[in-house]
C-alpha cells in the first residue's frame, strides 16, 4: 500500500519538475511560440488519447466518435466564456459535463452493438454532432465560432492533463477498472463473475466523453476560433491512431502516442507535399514492427527503472 | 512411411517440442499420448505444415516435407482431423465433404469416395444438406473424419477424436478408426483417452512436456506400471 | 433443504426445442450429475439457470426466489456460479486479476474513493488481494499468480476457472465438463478436488460430464437428458442399469 | 410535378446513386468477409481506379469498355500488391493494428497520388454520349441506367462465384477458418489475394463509372464514397453480398429522399441516424447473420 | 513582434505562405500558391527588393482552421517572416488573423471575399488585408443583373452550406434581389465534395423560378450545372467568382453551360490581364484559374508594399499596404480602402458554347459596388 503511494508521489514530483523546466524554457523564449503551441496540443491530445483509451483500450469498446464529444465540450465551453463571460474553469467543467451527459445518453442504447458495428455507429454519431453544430447559426455554423479568448495557458493544460492521467490510472487500478477490463476480455465470463457489463460500458463511455469534452474546451481556447471542420471523423481516427500506436490498454502508451503523432506532424510542417506520405509510412512501419503498439499493455512504471522505487511487491 | 528426426518447434519464445523423433510404418495405427500441453497437437500441426519446425526433418515416403506449405502436404497424401473438429459451420455437410476433395480433379474418383464415406457414415448421408454447425458433436466428428478421407490420404492424423463425445459415440468412433485402418489407411492417433487409444493401436509414443519419454508396443505400454500411474488413472 | 427447483422449463431456438420440461431439484450440499448425448441440451440448461438465456416457459426458483428475468450478473450475486464448456478466462490478465474480478462485486468503496485513493480504497484492495491469493493457494496456483492466464497449461486453466467461480461466493456451483481434455489420471485428481470443495465451501454442485468414471464416481444423484427432456434420474447404480439410458447414451454394457 | 411524381423521380435518383455505393460496398464486404478487415483504403483504391481509367482514355484515346477493363486489371493488381505488402505481414496481429495499417495505406495512396497528379480535379473526356430518357415527366439518364445494370451484373456474377465455384467455396472456407481451410489443401494466401484482386477491380469499375458519370475526379474523391460504402455494407450486414447491394441502394434512396424532401445539409446526418436505428433493432445489419456467440 | 529586427539585417526577405496543401480543399490552396510563386519569382528576377531576394516559406494548414493558426505561429515565430500570404479559405484566414494581429505581422488573404475578414464589430483589423473584391459587390451586382438584364422575378438560391463563402453570398443576393422587387422562392443547400445533386435539383425544378443562383466553387458547380441540365432545368443559372475555372467547362460540358452567367475578377481577353495570363501559361504550361490569378495579385501587392515601405519591418509593410492605391496587378488596378477592402473592376461573364464572353464590365467606386 505504501509502495503504491510512493510511486504516485515520485511520478508527481517528476511531473512537476518537468512542468517547471518547460515553463522556464517558454518564459525565456528558448522554446518559441510554435513549439509552445505544439506542447499545448500534445497535452490536449494526451487527454484525448487517454480518455479514448479508457473506452477502446481498457473496456474494449470500439468507439470512433471521440471528436464529436470533443466538439461538444469545445462549443459549450466557448459559448460560456464568450457569451456568458463565465470563468474558464467553469466553462471547461460544464463543457465536460455536457459531453458526458451526451455520452451517457448515446452510450446507453448504442453500446449493445459490438465491434465494427459499434465503430460505425459511433462514427456516425460523431458526424451527426458535427453536422448539427455546422447548422446552428448561434455558434457560427460552418464559418466557425470567432473571437474566443486565449485562455488556455501552459499551467492549465498541463495540470488538467496530469489530473486526467491520474484519474484514469486510479480508475483502471480499482474494482471499476478491473470490471471494465473484464468486459473487454470476455463479456460472457464477466457477467458470470457478477459484472454488470452494460453499467461498466456506459460508465467508461461517459467518463471518456467527459474528458474529451474538457480536452475540447482547452483546445477551443487555444486558437481564437473553432470550426466544425476540426472535429471530423478524421480527427477521431487521429486519436485512435495515437491510442493504438502507443498501445491499447496502456496510459504511458497514450502519452507516447499523442506525443509521437503531434510532433511528427509538427516536425514535417515544412515539407507539406511529403508530410502525409511520411506520416503514412511511419504508421505502417510501426504497425509492422510493433503491432501491439509502442507499449503494448505495459506501463512505464512497471519497467526496470521504476522497480527500484517499489517496496517489494507489485 | 513417416519419419521424424530431432524436430524442434517454437511458439515465439516457447520451446514446445524439444527434439522429437518418431516413426510410423505403413498400415499401422500409432498413438501419441501425454498430459495436457505436452505437445501432441503441436506435433500433428507441424506434420500438417501449419507450423514450421525450427530444426529437424520430417520424411514422408522418403521426401522431406518439413516446412512445406500445408496445401502441398495434403497433396502429398497426409490429411488431418483437427482438434475440436473445426467443421465449416455455415456450409452444408455436402459442401464440407467437397472441400475435403478440394485438391482432386478426378470427378469419378471423388464420386466413388463420396459413396464410400456415406457407406461408412450413413448418418451423414441423411443430412447432406444440413448446415454443419447444427450437427451434434458426434456427427460433426464423423463429418470431420469423412472430410479428411475425401482427400484420399495415405496417412490420417487424428487429434483427440473422442473429445467431448458421449460414451456411446466414443465407441462408435473408435471402431470406425479401426475400419479405416483395415481399409488401408495408416493412422496417427492423438488421444487423452489413453485406455481406448492403446487398445486399438499397434504402437505408442508417450510425450511429456515436449519430449518423447517412452515408446513401444501399445499392449506392453498399457501394461507398464509407469504409464498406468501417469495416464491411465490406475 | 431445497435450494434450486425448476418447473416446466423449456427453451426454443427458432424452430428447435433445445430444452423442454426440464424439471430438477437440488438440495443444499448435494452433488448432482447431468448427463446425456451430445446436443441433448445440457449446456443450454446451464445457460437457462444462469440467465444467459431466458426460458421460453417455466419457472426457476433459487433459495425461494424466482430467477426468471434476471441478468447473469444478478444471478451471480444471488449465489450461482459456473464454469464454461469452452474455457472462458480473462486470458490476457494475470491469474490473480482473474480471481480479483470475481471478488470485486463484494467490495464497497466508491468511485470517488478509488479515483482519489481515499478511505476504504487501500484497505479493501489489500483485502481482496489477500483473499484471492489464499484461494489461489488452495488450488495450487499461488506461484502462478502473476502469470498471464492464457499461458497456463490447460489443466491449470480449468482449476483457475473453478477458483474464480468460487470467489463469487456461490451457494450453487455449475461445472460444464470439467474433465474435458484431461487424461484419466488428471480426472481422478479433479474428482478429489470437487469432493473437497463441496465440503470445504459447503455448497451444492451440479456438473455436466461425459466421463463416466467421474460422474459415477462422485455424484449422489444423476439426471439424464435426451432431446431436451429428462428421461431418467436416480443414483449412479440405478442410472447405469436403466435400459433407456443405456440405449440413448451409454451404449452396450457398461 | 406533384408529390407522387417527385417521389418516383427521387427514387430513380436514389437508386442510381445507391448503385455506386453498392459497387464499392461489394469490395468492402468481400475483403471484410475474408479477413475481417475494414479496409479503409478501399475508397482510395476506387480513386486509383478512376485515375487509371482516366489516363487510359486520355492518353490512348481508347473507348470506355477497354479502359474499364484495363483499370479493373491494373487496380486489381494494385489491390493484391497492397495486401501482400501491407496486410499479409500482420495476419496474426490484433485486428486493430491492421485497421491502423489500412488507414496508413489510405493516406499513402491519397497523398502519393496527390503528389503525382496534383490535387486539382481532372475531368473525364466525354466517352459516352449522355442521353436522357424521358418517361412521362421522369428523367432517367443513360449513364445512370448503365451504372445500375453493371452493378447488378457484377453482383450476380459475384454471388455465382462465391456460391457455386470452387474458388468461391475456398473463399468461404478461408473466411470461416483459415487454418482448417489449409488442411483441405487450399492455398489461403492465393485465395486472399484473389479476393483483394476482385474487390479492388470492383472498386475500380466504380471509380471509372463515377468518373464518366460525374465527370470529375480528384485524389481525395475516395474518402466520402468509401465511408458511405462502408456504411452501406454495414447497413446490409457486413460480409454479405446481397447485403452490400441492398445497403447501397437503401442508403442512396435515403439520401435522395432526405435531400429532396428535407435538406441536403442534413442528408449525411439522416443517413447515419437511420443506420444507427437499423442497427439498434437489427444489430448485425439487414442481411447479417446474428453472430451471437454460442455459450 | 519578435521577428522584425533579425530579419531586417539579413540579405533576404522572408515571406510566409500559409496554404491548404493537404486535406479537403488542397486544390484551392495549391493553385493560389502557384500564382503567388510566380509573382515572387518575377520580383526576384527583376532584382528583388532593394537588392534583397525574397524567400517564400511555405506552411501547410491541412485545410483546418486550427492548423492555420498553428502554421501562422510557426511562420512568425520560427521562420520570422515579415508578412504572410494566405490561406485561401475564409475560416482558415479568420483563425490566422488573430495570430497576426497579436504578433503585428500583416497578412494578405488572396481569395477571401467575405467582408468580416477585415472588419470585426465595425472595427477594421489593422494587419489583415485581402487581394480581391468582396461578397457584397459580387452579390449586389449579380442580383441587379438578374433583375434588370434578365428581368427575373423569381429566383432559387442553391448554396454550399459547409462554406462561409457561399452562405454570406447567398444572404447578400437575397436582400438585394428582393429589394429590387424580385422574390427568392426556394433556398436549397448542398455540402462541398458532394457528387450527386439530382435529388435536390429535382426539387428545384418544381419551383420553376426565373433564375437559379449558385454561389459556389467550380468543382461542385460543374457537376450541378451538368446534372441540372440533364434533369431538364433550362433556366439561366447565375454564379460567382468561385465558378471561374476552365474545369467548369470540362465538367459540365459546353452545352450545359449555355445560358449561365457569373461574375469574376478578370477575363483573359481583358488587356489588363494579358501580361499575367501569358506569363503564367509560359511558366506552368496551362492557363491560370482565378485562384492562381488572385495568388499572383496578392504577391504583387505585397512586393509593392515592401518596396514602398523601404524596410522589412512588418509594421512599416502594414502601413504601406494600407496605402496601396491604383496599383496595377495581374488582373487590373486596385486600391485598398479604409476597411482594407479593394476597389477593383469586376466582370460579368456569359458562357457561350464553352467560351467566356464578356457580358458586362463593372467599374465600382466603392468596395460594395
Ligand atoms: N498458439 C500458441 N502460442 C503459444 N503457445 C502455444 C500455442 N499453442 C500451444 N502452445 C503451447 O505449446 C505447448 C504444447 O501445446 P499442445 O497444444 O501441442 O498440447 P497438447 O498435448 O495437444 O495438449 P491438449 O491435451 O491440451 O490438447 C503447451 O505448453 C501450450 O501452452
Ligand atoms: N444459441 C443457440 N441458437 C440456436 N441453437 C442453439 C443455441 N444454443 C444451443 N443450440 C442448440 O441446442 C441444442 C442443445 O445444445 P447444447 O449445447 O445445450 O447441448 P449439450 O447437451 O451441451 O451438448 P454437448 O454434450 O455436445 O456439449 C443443440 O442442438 C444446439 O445446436
Ligand atoms: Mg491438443
Ligand atoms: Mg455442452
Amino acid at each position: 500500500m505504501n509502495s503504491l503511494r510512493k510511486k504516485d508521489i515520485i511520478t508527481l514530483i517528476l511531473a512537476i519538475v518537468l512542468f517547471g523546466v518547460l515553463q522556464f524554457l517558454m518564459a525565456e523564449r528558448i522554446i518559441g511560440s510554435f513549439w509552445e503551441l505544439n506542447i499545448f496540443l500534445v497535452c490536449v491530445n494526451i487527454i484525448m488519447a487517454a480518455s479514448l483509451n479508457l473506452i477502446n483500450g481498457y473496456t474494449g469498446q470500439f468507439s470512433l466518435g471521440h471528436a464529436g464529444f470533443m466538439a461538444v465540450g469545445a462549443y459549450v465551453g466557448v459559448i460560456l466564456t464568450v457569451n456568458f463571460h463565465s470563468p474558464f474553469i467553469v466553462a471547461l467543467l460544464i463543457g465536460g459535463f455536457a459531453a458526458g451527459i451526451l455520452g451517457f445518453l448515446i452510450g446507453l442504447p448504442t453500446l449493445r452493438l459490438k465491434g465494427d458495428y459499434l465503430a460505425i455507429a459511433t462514427l456516425g454519431l460523431g458526424e451527426i454532432i458535427r453536422i448539427v453544430i455546422m447548422n446552428i447559426e448561434y455558434v457560427g455554423g460552418a464559418a466557425g465560432f470567432k473571437g474566443i479568448p486565449h485562455n488556455t495557458t501552459f499551467p492549465w493544460v498541463f495540470f488538467i492533463m496530469l489530473f486526467t492521467l491520474f484519474f484514469i490510472k486510479n480508475f483502471v487500478n480499482s474494482k471499476y477498472g478491473r470490471s471494465c477490463i473484464a468486459v473487454r476480455e470476455n463479456e460472457i465470463a464477466a457477467e458470470a463473475m457478477g459484472v454488470n457489463t452494460t453499467k461498466y460500458k456506459v460508465m467508461a463511455f461517459t467518463i471518456g466523453a467527459i474528458f474529451a469534452g474538457i480536452g475540447g474546451g482547452l483546445f477551443a481556447h487555444c486558437f481564437y476560433i473553432i470550426n466544425p471542420s476540426s472535429f471530423t471523423f478524421m480527427a477521431s481516427f487521429n486519436f485512435l491512431i495515437m491510442v493504438v500506436l502507443g498501445g491499447l490498454g496502456s496510459i504511458t502508451g497514450s502519452i507516447a502516442g499523442a506525443f509521437v503523432v503531434t510532433f511528427v506532424s509538427a516536425a514535417l510542417a515544412s515539407w507539406p507535399e511529403f508530410r502525409m506520405i511520411a506520416y503514412a509510412l511511419v504508421l505502417i512501419l510501426l504497425m509492422f514492427y510493433r503491432p501491439q503498439g509502442l507499449f503494448g499493455y505495459t506501463e512505464i512504471t512497471s519497467l526496470k527503472i521504476f522497480q527500484r522505487f517499489k517496496g517489494g511487491r507489485g | 512411411m513417416l519419419k521424424i528426426n530431432d524436430m524442434n518447434v517454437y511458439y515465439g519464445a516457447i520451446h514446445a517440442l524439444k527434439g522429437i523423433s518418431l516413426e510410423i510404418n505403413e498400415g499401422e495405427i500409432v498413438t501419441l499420448i501425454g498430459a495436457n500441453g505436452a505437445g501432441k497437437s503441436t506435433t500433428l500441426r507441424t506434420i500438417s505444415g501449419l507450423l514450421k519446425p525450427k530444426t529437424g526433418t520430417i520424411e514422408f515416403e522418403g521426401k522431406n516435407i518439413a516446412g512445406m506449405p500445408a496445401q502441398n502436404i495434403v497433396k502429398a497424401g497426409i490429411s488431418q482431423v483437427p482438434e475440436g473438429r473445426r467443421v465449416f459451420a455455415e456450409m452444408t455437410v455436402m459442401e464440407n465433404l467437397e472441400l475435403g476433395a478440394f485438391i482432386r480433379k478426378d470427378k469419378a474418383g471423388i464420386a466413388k469416395d463420396l459413396k464410400m464415406v456415406f457407406e461408412r457414415f450413413p448418418r451423414l448421408e441423411e443430412r447432406v444438406n444440413q448446415q454443419a454447425g447444427t450437427l451434434s458433436g458426434g456427427e460433426q466428428q464423423m463429418l470431420a473424419m469423412g472430410r479428411a478421407l475425401m482427400s484420399r490420404p495415405r496417412l490420417l492424423l487424428l487429434d483427440e477424436p473422442s473429445m467431448g463425445l458421449a460414451p456411446l459415440l466414443i465407441r462408435e468412433i473408435f471402431s470406425i478408426i479401426q475400419d479405416i485402418n483395415k481399409a488401408g489407411t495408416t493412422v496417427l492417433l492423438v488421444e487423452q483417452n489413453a485406455n481406448m487409444a492403446l487398445s486399438i493401436a499397434n504402437r505408442a509414443y508417450v510425450l511429456e512436456t515436449g519430449r518423447i519419454t517412452l515408446s513401444g508396443d501399445a499392449k506392453e505400454l498399457a501394461a507398464s506400471e509407469e504409464v498406468r500411474k501417469a495416464y491411465l488413472g490406475g | 433443504m431445497e435450494l434450486l427447483k425448476t418447473d416446466g422449463v423449456s427453451k426454443v431456438f427458432g424452430g428447435l426445442k433445445a430444452v423442454s420440461n426440464f424439471d430438477i431439484e437440488i438440495n443444499e450440499g448435494e452433488l448432482i450429475g447431468l448427463i446425456g448425448p451430445n446436443g441433448a441440451g445440457k449446456t443450454t440448461a446451464f445457460n437457462l439457470l444462469t440467465g444467459v438465456y431466458q426460458p421460453t416457459t417455466g419457472t426457476i426458483d433459487f433459495a425461494g426466489k424466482s430467477l426468471v428475468g434476471l441478468k447473469p450478473y444478478q444471478i451471480t450475486s444471488r449465489g450461482i456460479a459456473r464454469t464454461f464448456q469452452n474455457i472462458r478466462l480473462f486470458s490476457e490478465l494475470t491469474v490473480l486479476d482473474n480471481v480479483k474480478i470475481a471478488y470485486d462485486s463484494h467490495a464497497k468503496y466508491s468511485l470517488v474513493e478509488s479515483v482519489l485513493r481515499l478511505g476504504r480504497y487501500f484497505k479493501e484492495e489489500d483485502e481482496i488481494t489477500k483473499k484471492s491469493l489464499e484461494l489461489l493457494k488452495i488450488f495450487k496456483l499461488e506461484d502462478k499468480a502473476y502469470e498471464v492466464a492464457k499461458n497456463l497449461p490447460y489443466g491449470a486453466q480449468r482449476r483457475l476457472e473453478i477458483a474464480r467461480a468460487l470467489a463469487t461466493k456461490p451457494k450453487l456451483l455449475l461445472l460444464d465438463e470439467p474433465a474435458a481434455g484431461m487424461n484419466p489420471q488428471e480426472t481422478q485428481e479433479l474428482m478429489e478436488m470437487i469432493r473437497w470443495i463441496r465440503k470445504e465451501f459447503g455448497l451444492s454442485i451440479l456438473l455436466i460430464e461425459h466421463d463416466m468414471s467421474l460422474v459415477m464416481g462422485i455424484c449422489e444423484r444423476i439426471y439424464v437428458l435426451e432431446y431436451g427432456c429428462i428421461i431418467a434420474s436416480g443414483t449412479p447404480e440405478e442410472i447405469q442399469k436403466n435400459p433407456e439410458v443405456i440405449k440413448a447414451y451409454l451404449g452396450g454394457e457398461v | 410535378m406533384d408529390f407522387f411524381e417527385q417521389l418516383i423521380q427521387q427514387l430513380i435518383n436514389g437508386i442510381s446513386l445507391g448503385s455506386i455505393y453498392a459497387l464499392i460496398a461489394l469490395g468492402y464486404t468481400m475483403v471484410y468477409g475474408i479477413i475481417k478487415l475494414i479496409n479503409f483504403a478501399h475508397g482510395d483504391i476506387y480513386m486509383v481506379g478512376a485515375y487509371v481509367g482516366f489516363y487510359a482514355v486520355t492518353m490512348t484515346k481508347m473507348s470506355i469498355i477497354p479502359a474499364l477493363i484495363i483499370s479493373m486489371v491494373v487496380t486489381g493488381l494494385l489491390g493484391i500488391l497492397v495486401e501482400k505488402i501491407a496486410y499479409k505481414p500482420l495476419r496474426k496481429a490484433p485486428r486493430i493494428s491492421l485497421l491502423i495499417t489500412a488507414i496508413g495505406v489510405s493516406f499513402f495512396l491519397e497523398y502519393t497520388s496527390m503528389y503525382f497528379v496534383s490535387p486539382t480535379p481532372r475531368t473525364f473526356p466525354n466517352v459516352i454520349d449522355s442521353l436522357s430518357l424521358n418517361i412521362g415527366s421522369f428523367v432517367i439518364n443513360g449513364q445512370q441506367l448503365l451504372i445500375f445494370i453493371i452493378t447488378v451484373i457484377l453482383m450476380v456474377l459475384l454471388t455465382y462465384i462465391v456460391q457455386k465455384t470452387k474458388m468461391g467455396k475456398a473463399m468461404r472456407a478461408v473466411s470461416f477458418d483459415t487454418e482448417t481451410a489449409q488442411l483441405m489443401g487450399i492455398n489461403a494466401d492465393r485465395v486472399i489475394s484473389f479476393t483483394f484482386g476482385i474487390g479492388s477491380a470492383l472498386a475500380a469499375a466504380g471509380g471509372v463509372l463515377v468518373g464518366v458519370y460525374y465527370n470529375s475526379i480528384d485524389p481525395l474523391m475516395g474518402i466520402m464514397p468509401g465511408l458511405k460504402a462502408f456504411v452501406a455494407a454495414v447497413l446490409g450486414g457486413i460480409g454479405s453480398i446481397p447485403g452490400a447491394m441492398t445497403g447501397g441502394i437503401v442508403l442512396g434512396v435515403i439520401e435522395a429522399l432526405v435531400s429532396g424532401f428535407i435538406s441536403s445539409t442534413f442528408r449525411d446526418a439522416a443517413a447515419f441516424a437511420i443506420l444507427i436505428l437499423v442497427l439498434l433493432f437489427k444489430p448485425s445489419g439487414i442481411f447479417g447473420k446474428n453472430t451471437n456467440e454460442k455459450v | 513582434g519578435c521577428g522584425g529586427e533579425e530579419a531586417a539585417n539579413s540579405d533576404e526577405i522572408k515571406i510566409g505562405a500559409n496554404f491548404e496543401m493537404t486535406g479537403n480543399v488542397a486544390n484551392y490552396g495549391t493553385t493560389t500558391l502557384e500564382g503567388l510563386k510566380l509573382a515572387i519569382k518575377e520580383a526576384n528576377d527583376a532584382g528583388g527588393i532593394n537588392g534583397k531576394k525574397i524567400t517564400l516559406v511555405e506552411a501547410d494548414n491541412k485545410s483546418d482552421p486550427a492548423e492555420a493558426a498553428n502554421a501562422a505561429t510557426k511562420l512568425i515565430s520560427d521562420d520570422k517572416v515579415v508578412a504572410i500570404v494566405g490561406p485561401a479559405t475564409s475560416g482558415a484566414v479568420q483563425a490566422e488573423s488573430q495570430v497576426a494581429t497579436e504578433n503585428k505581422v500583416p497578412i494578405i488573404a488572396p481569395d477571401a471575399t467575405s467582408p468580416d475578414i477585415t472588419v470585426e464589430n465595425g472595427q477594421v483589423k489593422p494587419f489583415v488585408f485581402r487581394g480581391c473584391f468582396i461578397d457584397p459587390l459580387q452579390s449586389n451586382t449579380m442580383a441587379a443583373f438578374a433583375a434588370n438584364e434578365l428581368k427575373a422575378k423569381t429566383a432559387v438560391i442553391y448554396l454550399d452550406s459547409s462554406t462561409d463563402y457561399s452562405k454570406s453570398l447567398a444572404e447578400v443576393f437575397k436582400n438585394k434581389f428582393e429589394a429590387l422587387g424580385g422574390k427568392v422562392v426556394m433556398e436549397e443547400a448542398f455540402v462541398a465534395k458532394d457528387q450527386d445533386f439530382k435529388a435536390t435539383l429535382t426539387n428545384i425544378k418544381t419551383a420553376n423560378a426565373d433564375i437559379i443562383y449558385i454561389p459556389a466553387y467550380y468543382e461542385e458547380v460543374g457537376k450541378i450545372v451538368k446534372q441540372a441540365r440533364e434533369l431538364g432545368i433550362t433556366q439561366p443559372i447565375l454564379g460567382t467568382d468561385g465558378w471561374d475555372d476552365t474545369k467548369v467547362v470540362d465538367i459540365a460540358g459546353a452545352d450545359a453551360l449555355n445560358n449561365t452567367y457569373f461574375i469574376t475578377h478578370y477575363t483573359e481577353t481583358d488587356p489588363d490581364a494579358k501580361a499575367f495570363v501569358d506569363a503564367f501559361t509560359k511558366e506552368y504550361g496551362h492557363a491560370p484559374g482565378v485562384f492562381a490569378a488572385l495568388g499572383y495579385d496578392a504577391g504583387k501587392m505585397l512586393v509593392d508594399a515592401i518596396k514602398r515601405a523601404g524596410s522589412t519591418d512588418p509594421e512599416a509593410i502594414q502601413k504601406a499596404l494600407a496605402e496601396t492605391k491604383d496599383l496595377q496587378v495581374g488582373t487590373g488596378k486596385l486600391t485598398v480602402d479604409e476597411n482594407h477592402n479593394l476597389i477593383k473592376n469586376a466582370f460579368i461573364i456569359e458562357m457561350k458554347d464553352g467560351n467566356k464572353v464578356l457580358k458586362q464590365r463593372v467599374t465600382p467606386t466603392t468596395a460594395e459596388g
